[in-house]
């Protein structure tokens, strides 16, 4: 299985999702930067997490119109599989391949931390590995991961099962005091309209390693070896 | 490009006021006209002015830094270069130093703290490290000053804002409140990178005829000292007063590395140096003299971001993010090429010569032309008066009144600025950004994997101003001590240390001798403890109205954790026996729980055995490596109860403690004394554990046991952890969200 | 010609910084603040002169970019340099 | 009454985020831009009516809090609500 990882002026994530990936797949992805001119063709694109040009405009905004991502789009479009990690999220969404905006943290500050979160299916490329319903531990790591989008939007996306994971207690409980930036409906993570495309704040690549303290963010790598292999 | 011109005259001839503008005394300008046989330009003026800066030359530390230890066969690369480089074995090197940004980040506290984490980090890269963990060592005023929640906020999500953005983890720190620095806060950063030890780049420009390229960002008129006088002499006078802030541009800087990494791979590097503080001088000065050569550059071909800048404005200028390398001949296409693909700015502004001369061109004029020999070596030296302090009075337990309850004290401390829990500050700093963080910050030092390896980075960052204050020799040994002791508690062999030695103004014979005293007692425990200086920063002046900060000898500490599976910390499991290892003697001065009981620190500091400290430490790391012991903390602020709460706290269980001591009971659980650590066992290798300890000559003695949901202490009602918990989490954000609606 | 920007959140949408703002306003004693919203200002200076053919191009470049249309307005001002 | 703040850089203060800007609208094929500057607006709805009464309370909270007069300059109109 072949996977591509996008790496902007900024990123900072790339290697460790290129790290995560190699340990899933046993070989090591394609790195591919922005301006290069061909994208080759993989089984998966990891749009990683980082500051893409500083972020400075709005998260992931200028990344989202390298001509890298209208590549991007083109190949998600057509179905290959495409995973946004944190600022790869934020650009997934200002490309309009997902909805709605991250928006900046309910406390206005940078947060680092284990959350958890509820693993809301488990029968997706991505979430194959974990059980639905289970609580998992990732870390998150960001200042703008306040999921906003309008009620209908909101309301569509629940109706189709497109909510990936939510943030929750160790105990598994989804309420306000477990969201840690203000995300509407404690989303933590989101599916396209086939699934095929999942955009997450948390970071799986940081606890994917037991020498990091856990694990739990492995199954998001493995299930995509497993579905696709 | 050679010679040229004489350089061009200063109109008018140059005010005394211009001159002490340029913080420069009379004895000082009366050398420079000697050297020159003529009056200087005003951009020699400015040149010669920041070369002889306390910044730049050390005039008034250097006597007294070389006294330092800097050797050891771990020492690839001493003080001297942009950062010290200590082995790391298989071939890789570690590479950090810490540095000051104490003035900008009061004047501007978001700015000043990220821009002093940019220039850490380009220290490091400069040398052709990748910069893998950042620390922070901060000290605020008092929590009730006007100001202090402010520079707070402003410094804390500065340092984040910048490491974060870079993608560095920022692994720890210290925070200290304190109203000595209501006035002067003290910002120190240190970065730590990872290197190949045969592929270290250093700033010395070796050989005539050779490029001096510029790369990174544009120059504008940032932060140009003496900017008073600059205001006055350039602007129109309608102009606003420009300020003299600098902004960082993290995502810059991260271009910058990526790019000067990538070049690094190539074979095109003779020298690189960062323009860090006196911007383009001061690389170009260095980069000069520690080639033996000369230089020469045309200042019409530095990027500039603002229109008409002088020469005198590019040569003091400190916008960031920005390099001087010399390159291999032939070398530009390939660097050129790199530096475009990562959309920076590349230039070659001028050449190195055989002339020993420093000369500016600007617009076809000669702007300077100045000996070189007299801007760095020629800088002047002093040794300048100390008086020695008095040594204080020791206090004993007598001294200060015993709390009506211990556990009641204890939590009133913890939930306090002193002791409280830092969680506010490092969860907006990434600490795992990389993926390699295995001991995250709360714990004695923060751990990174060496990538790739199974080898752990310990580093941590120490002083205890409040013993400084009280005697300077003393607690510079017990920050060294205390450094050496947390990478020690992570199982990590101490390599060596950076240092950042922020004190007042050393034309005051007694804040000079605090340095002295400060410089002494470090020399003495880094002798002892085989943990040499390898980088450090002077950072003088910092008083306001004639009062000094109390003297900050901040040490940071690297250290080797051979295998990561090995490694120590702090949480401890339900059924282990509590033991403490060094000797307590009960030292309340200065002590946490002297202000506590008595609203006041007072008395000598505890003093620090080093021989015990080193008998101990060994024998801590032996335990971990054999995995005697399941839990490990050094004894600090707070003493024996606060590190045994910490414990608890982070273990999630409760300890029920007793001991037998003649000591009165606070002298014992709230004394400071130092070369301790307390260690869990489980109960069945507590004997193996007592034994080994007298066979090394360190005194040990069990103080409790583990287990359920409180501290507990005879003839006190118990501690609920979850009550303690709270204290000790929410003082600090409950302070900063104070004064918010 | 030079264009001023200014990029405002819509109606409804949540708005945090401004809510800050509000809430360290009254904080600091300014009772009478009654609602705060923060958006962005923009300067673009154009070398387009022709004040229609530059009204075009700062359009193009807020929805292309500046701003992000499922959450922000836009409104602008343009300036003979 | 409602007072509409922007914030800009001073003049020669390094404004990353600008030029971050204007590299983006370069590489989006917009190539008249010669310059891009980024700053703050702010709104501030205030019950405060009589308009010099409100001049002077939005120069507080301009210096006060709003702007970072260090590196920034603020200026701003007001509305009757
Ligand atoms: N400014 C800071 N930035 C990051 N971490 C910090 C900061 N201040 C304190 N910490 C972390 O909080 C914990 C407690 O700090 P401290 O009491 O100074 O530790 P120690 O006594 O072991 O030196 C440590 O893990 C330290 O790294
Ligand atoms: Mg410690």
């Amino acid at each position: 299985m072949k996977a591509a990882v996008i790496v902007f002026p900024g990123s900072n994530c790339d290697r460790d999702a290129a790290v995560a990936l190699e340990a899933a797949t046993g070989a090591p992805p394609a790195m591919v930067w922005h301006g290069d001119a061909e994208l080759p063709k993989t089984d998966v694109i990891v749009v990683p997490g980082g500051f893409s040009y500083g972020d400075y405009l709005r998260s992931g905004a200028m990344a989202a119109h390298s001509p890298v991502m209208r590549e991007v789009v083109a190949r998600a479009k057509a179905g290959t599989p495409v995973l946004g990690i944190c600022n790869g999220f934020q650009v997934l969404t200002e490309t309009g391949l997902l909805p709605g905006v991250l928006m900046r943290n309910r406390s206005l500050r940078f947060i680092c931390k284990d959350v958890h979160l509820k693993v809301e299916r488990d029968d997706t490329l991505y979430t194959n590995g974990y059980a639905a319903g289970s609580v998992i531990r990732i870390p998150v790591a960001h200042k703008d991961g306040n999921y906003f989008t309008d009620d209908e939007t909101l309301a569509r996306l629940e109706g189709e099962g497109r909510i990936a994971f939510r943030y929750c207690s160790a105990e598994g409980t989804v309420d306000d005091a477990a969201n840690p930036n203000g995300s509407r409906n404690n989303i933590a993570g989101l599916y396209n309209e086939s699934g095929t495309v999942l955009g997450m704040m948390p970071h799986p690549e940081r606890l994917a390693d037991p020498a990091l303290g856990g694990t739990d963010g492995a199954p998001i790598f493995s299930s995509i070896v497993e579905r696709l292999q | 490009m050679s010679g040229g011109a004489p350089a061009k005259k200063s109109e008018g001839g140059l005010s005394p006021a211009l001159i002490a503008e340029h913080g420069l005394s009379q004895d000082e300008y009366a050398r420079i006209l000697e050297t020159l046989g003529r009056e200087p330009t005003l951009t020699e003026l400015g040149i010669v002015s920041v070369m002889w800066s306390e910044h730049c030359s050390y005039k008034s530390s250097r006597i007294w830094l070389k006294t330092l230890p800097t050797e050891g066969p771990q020492v690839i690369e001493g003080p001297g270069e942009n950062a010290g480089v200590v082995d790391l074995g298989d071939g890789q090197a570690a590479v950090f130093k810490m540095e000051s940004h104490n003035h900008p980040s009061y004047i501007e506290p978001y700015q000043g703290a990220a821009t002093g984490v940019g220039g850490i980090m380009r220290d490091v890269f400069t040398m052709g490290a990748r910069p893998v963990a950042n620390m922070n060592a901060l000290r605020f005023g008092s929590p009730e000053h006007a100001k202090t929640r402010h520079l707070v906020s402003g410094v804390v999500s500065g340092i984040g804002d910048y490491g974060n953005c870079m993608g560095v983890p920022t692994i720890g720190g210290e925070t200290n409140f304190d109203s000595r620095y209501d006035g002067n806060i003290l910002v120190n950063a240190m970065c730590v990178g990872l290197v190949d030890a045969n592929r270290i780049f250093k700033s010395a420009a070796r050989g005539v005829g050779l490029p001096v390229v510029y790369v990174g960002s544009k120059t504008g008129r940032d932060g140009i000292h003496g900017a008073t006088m600059a205001s006055a002499e350039f602007d129109d006078a309608s102009e606003e007063k420009r300020p003299t802030v600098q902004v960082g541009d993290p995502f810059t800087e991260k271009l910058l590395l990526e790019a000067c990494l990538e070049l690094m791979a190539e074979d095109a590097i003779v020298g690189i140096q960062d323009m860090g503080a006196a911007g383009l001088t001061s690389s170009s000065v260095e980069m000069a003299d520690k080639g033996g050569v000369g230089i020469e550059l045309n200042l019409d071909h530095v990027p500039c971001r603002e229109e008409a800048m002088t020469a005198y404005e590019m040569m003091l200028s400190e916008s960031q993010e920005r390099m001087l390398m010399v390159l291999k001949p032939g070398a530009e296409p390939i660097a050129e090429k790199i530096f475009k693909k990562w959309e920076l700015d590349f230039a070659v502004i001028g050449i190195t010569t055989d002339t020993g001369r420093f000369i500016i061109k600007h617009d076809g004029e000669v702007e300077a032309d100045l000996p070189l020999s007299a801007l760095a070596d020629g800088a002047p030296i002093y040794e300048r008066p100390h008086a020695p302090k008095p040594k204080l009075a020791t206090v004993t337990a007598d001294d200060v009144p015993a709390p009506n309850s211990l556990l009641g004290a204890l939590q009133e401390m913890m939930g306090g600025p002193h002791l409280c829990s830092r969680r506010w500050i490092w969860e907006q700093y990434d600490h795992m950004v990389m993926a390699d963080t295995v001991a995250r910050p709360g714990g004695d030092a923060g751990v990174v994997r060496v990538h790739g390896t199974s080898k752990g980075l310990a580093v941590s960052c120490d002083v205890t101003p409040r013993y400084c204050a009280g005697d300077a020799f003393e607690g510079a040994k017990q920050a060294v001590a205390e450094c050496w002791r947390n990478l020690t508690a992570a199982g990590a062999d101490p390599l060596a240390i950076t240092d950042c030695m922020n004190f007042g103004s050393p034309e005051r014979p007694e804040i000079m001798g605090e340095f002295v005293d400060a410089v002494k007692g470090m020399g003495e425990a880094c002798t002892a403890l085989s943990f040499p200086v390898v980088s450090g920063n002077v950072s003088l002046y910092n008083e306001t109205n004639g009062t000094a900060i109390p003297p900050t000898p901040a040490v940071g500490g690297v250290g080797l954790i051979p295998d990561i599976a090995h490694m120590g910390q702090m949480a401890i499991a339900e059924g282990q026996a509590l033991v403490v290892l060094g000797e307590t003697k009960g030292a309340l001065g200065m002590s946490l729980y002297q202000e506590h009981a008595t609203g006041a620190f007072t008395g000598a500091p505890p003093p620090v055995d080093l021989e015990c400290e080193k008998r101990a430490g060994d024998l801590v790391r032996d335990l971990i490596r054999k995995g005697t012991v399941s839990a490990v903390h050094d004894v600090s602020d707070g003493g024996l109860l606060v590190a045994v709460a910490e414990m608890a706290l982070a273990g999630k269980t409760g300890v029920t403690l007793q001991a037998e001591t003649p000591l009165a009971p606070h002298a014992f659980w709230f004394g400071e004394d130092q070369g301790r650590y307390v260690v869990a066992v489980e109960a069945s290798r507590l004997r193996e554990l007592l034994l080994q300890a007298a066979s090394s000559g360190v005194p040990a003695l069990a103080i409790g046991t583990s287990g359920g949901d409180a501290l507990q202490l005879e003839g006190e009602p118990p501690l609920p952890l979850g009550g303690l918990r709270s204290t000790y989490e929410e003082w600090l954000p409950d302070y900063m969200s104070a004064g918010r609606g | 010609m030079k264009a001023r920007i200014t990029i405002t959140l819509k109606q409804g949408v949540l708005d945090p910084q401004g809510k800050a703002i509000e809430g360290a306003l009254h904080a600091l004693g300014f009772g009478g603040v009654d609602d705060v919203r923060q958006g962005k200002y923009i300067e673009v200076a154009l070398s387009e002169s022709d004040p229609e053919a530059a009204k075009a191009e700062v359009e193009r470049m807020c929805e292309a970019l500046l701003a992000n249309t499922v959450i922000e307005n836009y409104s602008y001002e343009l300036e003979a340099a």
